[in-house]
């Protein structure tokens, strides 16, 4: 018994591959007891390929016909969703319910934060930034998979070309992006540390605060090179800051949600500029990693 | 104010729609950084400074980085070829 | 002050999360290998403690994450059936850990190993707050964790092919976390919460009321495709077989058995607890979910048996076992969950069964995937060949293995509604099908090919890997008994389920 | 209706971006124009979040000694979208990490030709 999907077989099979819409070569033999004869590829194979090409051509025309379908009639439903949803600028909305007065009557009082969003992502829903901060954690690691040099992605000559490319660019450093980089990269680190820290009573926080200062950070480096940037920055204290950054940030929210949940004294109280720093180093970490990881594939 | 904001809710859309048919690589990601700025600003107007000093480091800043840099690997700006 | 016991939950989700960090920083790849199965075990066996302390006390508890009590924190919620899945999620975790253990070594370069089991470490933590969270953003983040990871999971081994599979997985997932998160914020628009018996109120005002009827349509229609996308749904399920049909054993075993199952059971939380049963009836959307379900059972099955490749058929297996996971939440009833989540039990240890054993007896025919150059691999193996027809005879449905009792149960769950004939008819049909491509696959395996081609083949394969592999007889004994168990003493099991659903 | 429209305008500008966007991602051949799609998505979710918190005539909530007691508007759609910026920039930067691998080894970015060329090394 041997089953065949090919252009003869019943409408049943063929509907199956379409809707499939496998681009495999379907396989001949469904029972493979008997022996494979040792078959002549030549003729078939070319035919076999034009089939191929055929099939991909197919799939590439009707994928966008549909596509297009899915997505007028989406933006259409999404259409009619807003235009019967709670108007725009309305105090009535149901979203500002107790929740939110809540946060803005005792927001400052229970976390100790001024700014309540702060005090929301921090304090009332904690859990959300930690797992935040995760997929941060992940997104490096997972660009590290791909991207840090080994024998599989890089060859001998690229990394020839890069340290040539690097010899090339201390020689003739880009005199304008120095100067610049000079005059700017104290203020915004500055600037950094002033959100950073004062994400408490103004806007800001550790977000935003560890992207700006990991921005400060890539500036420099792009600047002036990576040697310099390696005195402050080599990949040994890359890698303690991050961990001990979201380590801290982990178990000091660990201790928080255990204390929270069993009704113990909180002795907590300066949380918030702990974790807040945390963060930040933990933002600003990562989003260096990336700079570094894409442009060199090494921190 | 309102008309800053109709002007800024248009250019989204006109961003948007530029931004993925423009022909070369590199103008695709300068809309796209246009589209972030604006965004910023709008976050602005909605009264979320968090979100538009964010938005503003984020989109336009470090996304962008790593668009170009990703632009320069495969080789989509001019005078990056190697050899 | 509450017993200590109720702690245990948020330990596992913590543990799993600070072993994802701590893992980056350990250098040796075994180092990081070995903590990864002491996580899995420890969480294991806290969620055990959590399932006999809710099972027996009749009871699911709601664990505040921090000082503020619902619904303005975070929380978790647990019960019978969390903790269940959870306890049964960890112990499959380490065990398709252990069983692929050779081929993940073999196929990741060394210095990244201990990348893969942070990778690993945070599937573990994203799965676990999948099934306990009790805020629909929470599951949001968690979501987006797992995406990542298991993304990861799959370019681990980093060749062309799996890249490119990698990328079209990412970009459909990313459709689906985005129809989630559109989803979610339309229901927090018209009803102003996040967390789940709060939203659940406010939607039984609404249906009472009459009004924002189109956006909670829209919501839950948005809300249920996203997760279908991300849980492989039938039109949704291209991706599939690329992604988990090229990765590495171990990689495959977790996605397909495990990272799947997290969405579908947030998915199942989010019609249980937030939008009830009988308004997903109401609606329609359950008809539709019961429709796409139905499909992929046939068409999973039709499209495996063209495969030649045998860990893309048993990726397309899993589109139709996905099916059936979904028909049974389509029929709209307590009894078609039950038996949904009996399936979910009982395809998480079929499916990385399947996959170490088939990744074992491809290990020993020379790393050949085909069915045509794995003959008679089993004589060479022949742990993994029992394995391999344990899980694929569970599959089909043969009395005294697992897939036969879901098979049951979904049959009786169909009695009482109105499409009785027809997923009983799918059910045959399905079954049927499976037959088609498994037997075959059995025949090729227990066939002893002629003296010459076994030469030929003995003379492709590595030395090393006709040796006897302790951790991977391990995981296949386990996961052998684990389905005779859920095909035999099926009972307490269904029982501690339906305390579940009924504790939700 | 075009009244609607404007009392609505963040929102319905929303989703026509996200309509741009989805459009995009599925349509696109080119990967990293898809990527860039996906970013438009997702500001077009976050804008529909965040439009939903505000309150005419609110001020930035930062509450403190300010002498009177002002309107100030929903903060917690803007913690969300905030979560959400800082996942959407995770994503952002693990595709484009694995499209420069992609490039590495079958030299280009375009889907179609991405898919041809894998095919042909299969063979």
């Amino acid at each position: 018994m041997s089953k065949k999907i090919d252009e003869t077989s019943g409408w049943l099979q063929r509907f199956a591959a379409w809707v499939d819409g496998d681009r495999e070569p379907p396989d001949r033999t469904l029972l493979v007891m008997e022996r494979r004869p040792h078959r002549d590829f030549r003729p078939t194979e070319e035919e076999f390929e034009r089939r191929e090409k055929d099939r991909l051509r197919k799939f590439f025309n009707w994928y966008p016909i549909a596509a297009t379908v899915i997505c007028v009639v989406m933006a259409a439903i999404l259409l009619t969703t807003v235009m019967n949803m709670p108007g725009f600028g309305d105090e009535d909305n149901p979203i500002n319910n107790e929740v939110s007065e809540r946060y803005l009557e005792h927001g400052a009082e229970e976390t100790g934060s001024e700014n309540v969003v702060t005090a929301m992502i921090i304090g009332y829903r904690g859990f959300d930034t930690l797992g935040e901060s995760c997929v941060l954690f992940l997104a490096v690691a997972a660009v590290m998979i791909l991207l840090l040099r080994d024998e599989k992605n890089t060859t001998g000559r690229e990394l020839h070309q890069l340290e040539r490319e690097e010899a090339g660019a201390r020689e003739h450093a880009d005199l304008i992006l120095q100067q610049v980089a000079k005059v700017l990269t104290p203020f915004i680190f500055l600037f950094a540390i002033y959100v950073l820290l004062n994400g408490e009573t103004s806007p800001g926080g550790g977000f935003s605060g560890g992207t700006i200062l990991g921005a400060g950070v890539i500036l420099f480096s792009a600047a002036f090179g990576v040697q310099r940037t390696q005195r402050f920055m080599n990949r040994r204290t890359y890698s303690v800051v991050r961990t001990f950054g979201l380590m801290l940030y982990a178990v000091l929210y660990g201790i928080y949600i255990f204390i929270g949940a069993n009704g113990l004294p909180n002795h907590l109280a300066g949380m918030i500029l702990l974790i807040d720093l945390a963060v930040g180093l933990v933002v600003a970490c990562t989003m260096y990693g990336f700079y570094a990881l894409f442009s060199r594939g090494e921190i | 104010m309102i008309v800053l904001e109709y002007i800024l809710l248009i250019g989204l859309i006109v961003c948007a729609i530029a931004a993925p048919l423009c022909k070369r690589l590199l103008a695709a990601v300068i809309v796209y950084m246009a589209f972030s700025l604006m965004m910023a600003v709008l976050w602005s107007l909605l009264q979320s400074p968090d979100l538009a000093i964010t938005e503003a480091a984020v989109g336009a800043g470090v996304t962008s980085i790593l668009f170009f840099l990703t632009l320069k690997k495969v080789h989509a700006l001019k005078g990056t070829h190697d050899e | 002050m509450r017993p200590f016991i109720e702690n245990f939950p948020f330990f596992s989700i913590f543990l799993a999360i600070l072993a994802g960090i701590l893992t980056a920083t350990i250098r040796s790849g075994r180092a990081a290998y070995w903590v990864t199965i002491g996580v899995c075990a420890a969480s294991a066996v806290l969620n055990a403690f959590v399932l006999e302390y809710t099972y027996l006390g009749d009871l699911s508890f709601t664990y505040t994450m921090g000082r503020f009590l619902a619904p303005y924190g975070n929380a978790i919620k647990c019960g019978p059936l969390q903790a269940l899945l959870t306890t049964v999620f960890s112990l499959v975790m380490g065990t398709s850990l252990a069983g692929g253990r050779r081929d993940l070594f073999q196929d990741i370069l060394p210095q990244k190993q201990r990348l893969y089991f942070v990778m690993v470490n945070m599937i573990l933590a994203s799965l676990l707050a999948l099934t306990y969270t009790n805020d629909a953003f929470t599951g949001y983040v968690f979501i987006e964790i797992s995406t990542i990871a298991a993304c990861a999971l799959v370019m681990a081994k980093d060749n062309g092919p799996n890249l490119i599979a990698t990328i079209r997985y990412l970009f459909m997932s990313l459709v689906g976390s985005g129809l989630f998160l559109i989803g979610l914020t339309v229901l927090n628009s018209i009803t102003g919460y996040l967390l789940m018996p709060s939203l659940s109120e406010a939607v039984e005002g609404l249906k009472v009321t009459g009004d924002y009827a189109i956006p909670l349509t829209v919501s839950v229609g948005l809300i249920t495709a996203g997760l279908g996308v991300k849980s492989a749904m039938f039109p949704f399920h291209l991706w599939l077989p690329d992604a988990h049909g090229g990765a590495t054993t171990a990689s495959s075993a977790i996605l397909s058995g495990l990272v799947l199952k997290g969405y579908i059971v947030l998915l199942l939380l989010m019609i249980l607890r937030v939008f009830s049963l009988e308004l997903i009836v109401e609606l329609g959307a359950a008809d539709v979910i019961l429709a796409f379900g139905v499909l992929g059972m046939i068409f999973g099955s039709l499209a495996a048996m063209r495969e030649s490749h045998i860990k893309r058929m048993l990726a397309y297996s899993s589109v139709a076992q996905i099916g059936y996971i979904f028909m049974g939440i389509g029929l709209g009833t307590v009894e078609g969950l039950v038996a949904s989540c009996f399936h979910i039990l009982v395809h998480a240890c079929c499916k990385p069964l399947l996959f170490l054993c088939a990744g074992r007896l491809s290990a020993v025919s020379g790393h050949h995937k085909s069915l045509k150059n794995l003959r008679g691999s089993a004589y060479r193996d022949v742990g993994a060949g029992l394995g391999f027809t344990v899980g694929a005879l569970s599959m089909i449905g043969i009395p005294l293995f697992g897939g036969f009792v879901s098979k049951l149960y979904f049959a009786n769950a169909s009695l009482p509604t109105g499409m009785t004939a027809m997923t009983l008819l799918t059910i045959a049909l399905s079954t049927v099908l499976n037959a088609l491509y498994y037997v075959p696959a059995l025949l090729a395996i227990w066939v002893k090919p002629p003296a010459e081609d076994e030469a030929a083949v003995l003379a492709d394969v590595h030395a090393g890997e006709l040796a006897f592999d302790q951790a991977f007889t391990a995981a296949d004994i386990l996961l052998v008994a684990a389905i005779f168990v859920l095909g035999i003493f099926y009972h307490p099991i269904t029982d501690v389920i339906e305390a579940g659903v009924r504790l939700i | 209706m075009l009244s609607d429209i404007i009392q609505n305008r963040y929102a319905v500008t929303a989703v026509i971006l996200f309509g741009i966007g989805f459009t995009n991602l599925m349509l696109q051949q080119n990967l990293l124009r898809k990527v860039i799609g996906f970013n438009i998505m997702d500001s077009a979710i976050f804008m529909l979040l965040a439009s939903l918190g505000y309150i005419d005539g609110g001020v930035a909530p930062i509450v403190g000694d300010r002498g009177f007691d002002p309107l100030y508007i929903n903060p917690i759609p803007s913690g969300l979208v905030l979560t959400g910026i800082v996942v959407s920039v995770s994503i952002t930067a693990f595709s484009l990490a694995l499209i420069q691998r992609i490039y590495r080894r079958y030299g280009t970015i375009e889907m179609r030709e991405l898919l041809d060329r894998a095919k042909k090394e299969d063979d």
